[in-house]
């Protein structure tokens, strides 16, 4: 569909899942408490710094390749808040970026959370740098560094695509301690096999909120999760509606979601 | 006390390395003739170019780079292939990487020279684009206005033939795309929807699991799995070529992992049925 | 209404040299701009980005949702989509500068310093110089075409095919019978295998193609069925996940409510 | 005009080596040829973005063809440039502000057009009868009614396991989610088992390249 009106209620319902995160965050930010479910990798982020306390080597974050956009800023988020605690234990840090407009907003996140920290001092501004927008310039770039530097932790965040493998296992090799989530779903069973904990689908998106406790992010988390049970509904009664043998295709409620 | 069975548990990583170096060597010079099954998404592929409009034009995306050449080059040689066989006008745009227009084009000239396909009357190059939702939301609505200009001659595209009685995305015959990227998302949301083109996928065989959600709900006609989807529509067109040579040893390295996987198991099992003795004794 | 016609008068084609008067005009405009921006006290500046935020936004959004004259199925705003796509793009285009910069800083420090390391920089450099100029300047030559295919296109060749070396390692080290995730993964993982591979298919030719049960256990079909029946839903399940939470995300950048990194306080200093 | 030159083959042969090496430990020579790629990289950048993007859609437009108002994209882009500034970095948020508002705004149709056709096409029937299969399908109306169950069994159960907003405490959503998330995990072992094939076929393709081209081989 190029417009709304190609099928009203379709259109409806993406409005309506938009309203629905709206009003929770709204209310939310009015006061109200929202409880979130524990995610057991995302608790993982502070063991993951303390083994790189530990062994005195750095700790690599990869934004992934995706520009300047909601996967980006969410990976930049997560890592802002690993930094915070790496610079209270003096961890030094290491972000290569491979997306020149991302890059901008990467360096000034990095500078504001060792402000933020009260270690402004200890921000080094070779600690990100622009490395390459070409994928595998971008890995060999990484993959080489990982293993010059022999990250102890390594918090890769953000859209992966086929390099992901590449910085897996060579974080393997060295024996890193890995954390990882993406949503690119094609690249999670590599993760998976390669990295101690992984963020999986959507959780990528529940990372903000569960790790700052914000109450917008909160409400927004909520909101996602009525947005899904309303989807599911939507589903269930279509399934219900072709099941019927009276119902079936030709169902008003059937059509309201069938673009031509 | 280490049983060397047991070490088959944690073999070092260089030694499985140079064993899958060796196979693919050998694969390639000592060809073994094996069999291939067609399956029904090359075949939806085939049908859709096989039963297109010839007055109409078909659209040939590419999104691949250098990086993935292996599985995306043989797919769109074997999709120009057959629109020449077809002598189907096509135009080729390109998205993601700018070399993708470059590699493209580089098998399109080849191809155009067997077949003697000419540029600007049978075929033409409507080039890169870096903004992927601007130039697909552009093309449903007027092509000449969205791409301008060709990316070989740099003219006008109203200047040339192949483009006679082409102005929007309704006078598309099959829109096909070779990609290495989930760009079928795009395609999906901003054009299938508002052509009756038929909308058929070159994944790369990584992507190709994510896309059969779209062959059920129809979205997508049929789809080119990787490498063997290459070799299954060099099958449906008669032709044997690198694809067909390259099939060997792609399946002995598969094999190779099946063996990997059964030793690493056996070397688990073998290690706990120690541990379990070490602790009973 | 007509904003086609309205924005042409706002803003003639220029012509002759003209245009270079008026790109000059506009610029001055633009450096007068700014130091009116720059007057602007906090509170306006933290306004201003989030009224630019909503009204790209609004652009996409109302182009969208406005209902369209059935004939040509477009609505006022429909005429700017391709030039907005444009400005998208040379906008995005405009940040390349940012990288390189970046690039230049600490591998050109690295040589004048002489760290460690530094003939490695020294290459990078030279490599940023000759690939740009060669590309931009002698495009047709050989040598350019060369160093693009035989050169850059192999390295990235190359370091893709790396990933051949690395899956075998990670499919030997995960796939084990260990837990029932671990199995799961190990068992569907095989099956898919052997689904695809002339081999694997060979194991079960003898059965029937299609027609009878027996066909079910060829295993191309169950590995098919596989992708299709389990596969399928399962990232599609995902990708709802994924879908509503990109678009709370978006919402949130756009009524800009975001929090978090980049978004908190700044703006009024 | 040719694409290949032997002294091109021979850099990109041997750099081909250098970047294998690595899944044998890194050393110099891989130092070395990561960072000419590296440049070269960027030199591609450079030359791409001006004849792909800026020089057609930017300044053609502006310089030849009169549309002077692009000049203001000009402004836009070197707003960016203010990050490195102390004094002024608050005005590149007005231009990242634009470009994510523009991907904002696009999510409405985006969302629309992605996500609708897969709701829709969940809506499958539980009882599938023989009328319903297209004519010629080789299934069995039980077999299908069987996919279809399994089907909106993965999606509720997979979609369980991703509520975030209370703790599955309660039996039945605790399977459901339990079941979800080794439906997940079969999921994903196909997608690995299906990559596998595709990562053998790129180094296939290098090892081809090295012995023809370069070597000469087969």
């Amino acid at each position: 569909m190029t417009h709304a009106s190609d099928r009203w209620e379709s259109a409806l319902l993406v409005a309506l899942l938009a309203a629905i995160v709206l009003f929770t965050i709204i209310t939310a930010q009015r006061g109200r408490k929202y409880f979130i479910r524990r995610i057991p990798g995302l608790n993982a982020i502070d063991e993951a710094v303390g083994r790189a306390t530990e062994m005195g080597r750095p700790i690599l974050m990869v934004p992934g390749l995706s520009g300047l956009g909601v996967v980006g800023l969410q990976a930049l988020t997560i890592f802002s808040y690993i930094i915070k605690t790496a610079a209270n234990f003096g961890n030094r840090i290491m972000m290569p970026v491979a997306d020149s407009a991302l890059y901008t907003v990467a360096e000034e996140v990095v500078r504001d959370s060792y402000a933020a920290a009260g270690r402004p001092e200890d921000y080094d501004s070779n600690s990100v740098y622009f490395l390459s927008d070409r994928q595998f310039a971008f890995a060999s770039g990484v993959a080489g560094t990982i293993f010059r530097e022999k990250v102890a932790t390594s918090f890769l965040f953000g859209d992966f695509f086929a390099e992901s493998l590449i910085f897996a296992e060579a974080g393997q090799s060295v024996g890193a301690i890995q954390v990882a989530g993406t949503v690119q779903t094609t690249q999670l069973p590599f993760f998976i096999a390669s990295c101690d904990y992984t963020i999986i689908g959507d959780e990528y998106y529940a990372a903000s909120a569960y790790i700052s406790r914000e109450p917008t992010l909160l409400g927004s988390l909520v909101g996602q999760d009525y947005c899904k049970i309303l989807v599911l509904l939507v589903i269930l009664i279509g399934v219900v509606g072709m099941t019927i043998p009276q119902l079936g295709k030709d169902w008003g409620f059937i059509q309201w979601f069938t673009l031509k | 006390m280490s049983n060397p069975l047991q070490r088959l548990e944690s073999i070092d990583r260089r030694i499985l390395y140079a064993v899958l170096l060796i196979i693919v060597v050998v694969g390639l010079l000592v060809p073994i003739p094996l069999p291939l099954a067609v399956g029904p998404q090359a075949r939806g592929v085939y049908e859709a170019i096989e039963n297109a409009d010839p007055g109409k034009i078909v659209i040939v995306s590419t999104l691949w780079s250098a990086s993935t050449q292996g599985e995306n080059s043989p797919q769109t040689r074997v999709i120009l292939q057959h629109l020449m066989r077809k002598r189907l006008r096509f135009a080729l745009i390109a998205f993601g990487d700018p070399q993708s227009t470059t590699l493209a084009q580089e098998l399109a000239e080849e191809l155009a020279r067997e077949n003697s396909y000419e540029y600007g009357k049978d075929w033409i190059n409507w080039g890169f684009r870096a903004d992927i939702a601007g130039t697909l939301k552009g093309l449903v609505k007027d092509i000449n206005e969205t791409i301008k200009t060709d990316s070989i001659k740099k003219r006008p595209l109203s200047e040339y033939p192949v483009m006679q009685g082409i102005h929007n995305v309704k006078d598309v015959g099959v829109i096909a795309e070779v990609s290495a990227s989930g760009n079928y998302v795009s395609w999906l949301g901003l054009v299938v929807g508002s052509t009756n083109a038929p909308f058929c996928y070159a994944p790369t065989s990584v992507m190709a699991p994510e896309l059969y959600t779209y062959l059920d709900s129809g979205q997508m006609k049929g789809m080119l799995f990787g490498i063997k989807g290459a070799a299954e529509y060099e099958r449906l067109l008669g032709i044997r070529g690198f694809t067909t040579r390259a099939i060997t040893p792609v399946s002995l390295s598969l094999v190779l992992l099946f063996v990997l996987i059964g030793l690493g198991n056996y070397g688990m099992y073998a290690a706990k049925k120690r541990d379990q003795k070490g602790a009973n004794g | 209404m007509n904003l086609q016609r309205l924005l042409g008068s706002a803003f003639p084609k220029a012509s002759g040299s003209w245009i270079w008067i008026s790109i000059l005009l506009a610029a001055l405009g633009c450096v007068v701009v700014f130091f009116a921006l720059q007057a602007l006290p906090g509170r306006a500046r933290k306004f201003l980005i989030a009224a630019v935020t909503f009204l790209a936004g609004l652009f996409y959004a109302a182009e969208f949702f406005l209902p369209v004259d059935p004939k040509t199925d477009e609505n006022f705003l429909t005429f700017a989509v391709p030039t907005v796509g444009n400005v998208i793009n040379v906008l995005a285009a405009f940040t390349l500068g940012l990288g390189v910069f970046s690039l230049v800083r600490i591998h050109g420090t690295k040589v004048v310093k002489l760290r460690e390391g530094w003939e490695n920089s020294v290459v990078l450099l030279l490599g940023i110089v000759v690939m740009a100029v060669a590309g931009l300047e002698f495009e047709d030559t050989r040598f350019y075409r060369s160093l693009f295919r035989d050169v850059l296109n192999s390295f990235d060749a190359a370091m893709f095919a790396t990933l051949a070396f690395f899956i075998i390692s990670a499919a030997y080290r995960a796939f084990r019978v260990k837990s029932a995730e671990a199995t799961l993964l190990m068992f569907a993982a095989l099956i898919v295998m052997l689904g695809q591979i002339p081999i694997g298919q060979y194991l079960t030719h003898w059965l029937p193609e299609k027609g009878s049960y027996a066909s079910l256990f060829r295993l191309d079909n169950i590995s098919n069925w596989l992708l299709i029946t389990v596969n399928a839903p399962a990232i599609r399940a995902i990708g709802f996940g994924l879908g509503i939470g990109g678009l709370a995300i978006a919402m949130r950048l756009w009524l800009s409510l975001e929090r978090g990194a980049f978004f908190e306080a700044k703006a009024d200093n | 005009m040719e694409w290949s030159h032997p002294v091109g083959v021979w850099v990109g042969a041997i750099g081909t080596l250098a970047l294998f090496s690595l899944i044998y430990r890194e050393n110099r020579l891989y130092r070395l040829f990561e960072h000419l790629f590296i440049g070269l990289a960027a030199g591609y950048t450079i030359k791409a973005v001006w004849t792909e993007t800026l020089r057609p859609q930017w300044w053609v437009p502006m310089t030849s063809e009169g549309r002077w108002p692009w000049v203001f994209a000009l402004f836009g882009g070197a707003l960016f440039y203010t990050i490195f500034t102390r004094k002024y970095n608050w005005m590149s948020r007005i231009s990242i502000g634009a470009l994510l508002g523009f991907a904002a705004g696009q999510s409405f149709q985006a969302t629309a057009n992605v996500y609708i056709p897969q709701i829709r096409g969940s809506f499958k029937a539980l009882w599938v009868t023989r009328d319903m299969l297209p004519p010629g399908s080789l299934v069995t109306p039980l077999g299908q009614s069987l996919n279809n169950i399994l089907f909106v069994v993965i999606i509720v159960s997979v979609m369980t396991y991703f509520f975030f907003s209370f703790e599955h405490r309660n039996k039945a959503l605790m399977t459901t989610a339990r079941t979800g998330r080794l439906m997940l995990m079969f999921a994903f072992g196909a997608i690995f088992g299906s990559t596998v094939m595709a990562r053998m076929a790129l180094l296939i393709d290098r090892v081809w390249f090295l012995m023809n081209k370069w070597l000469g081989i087969g």
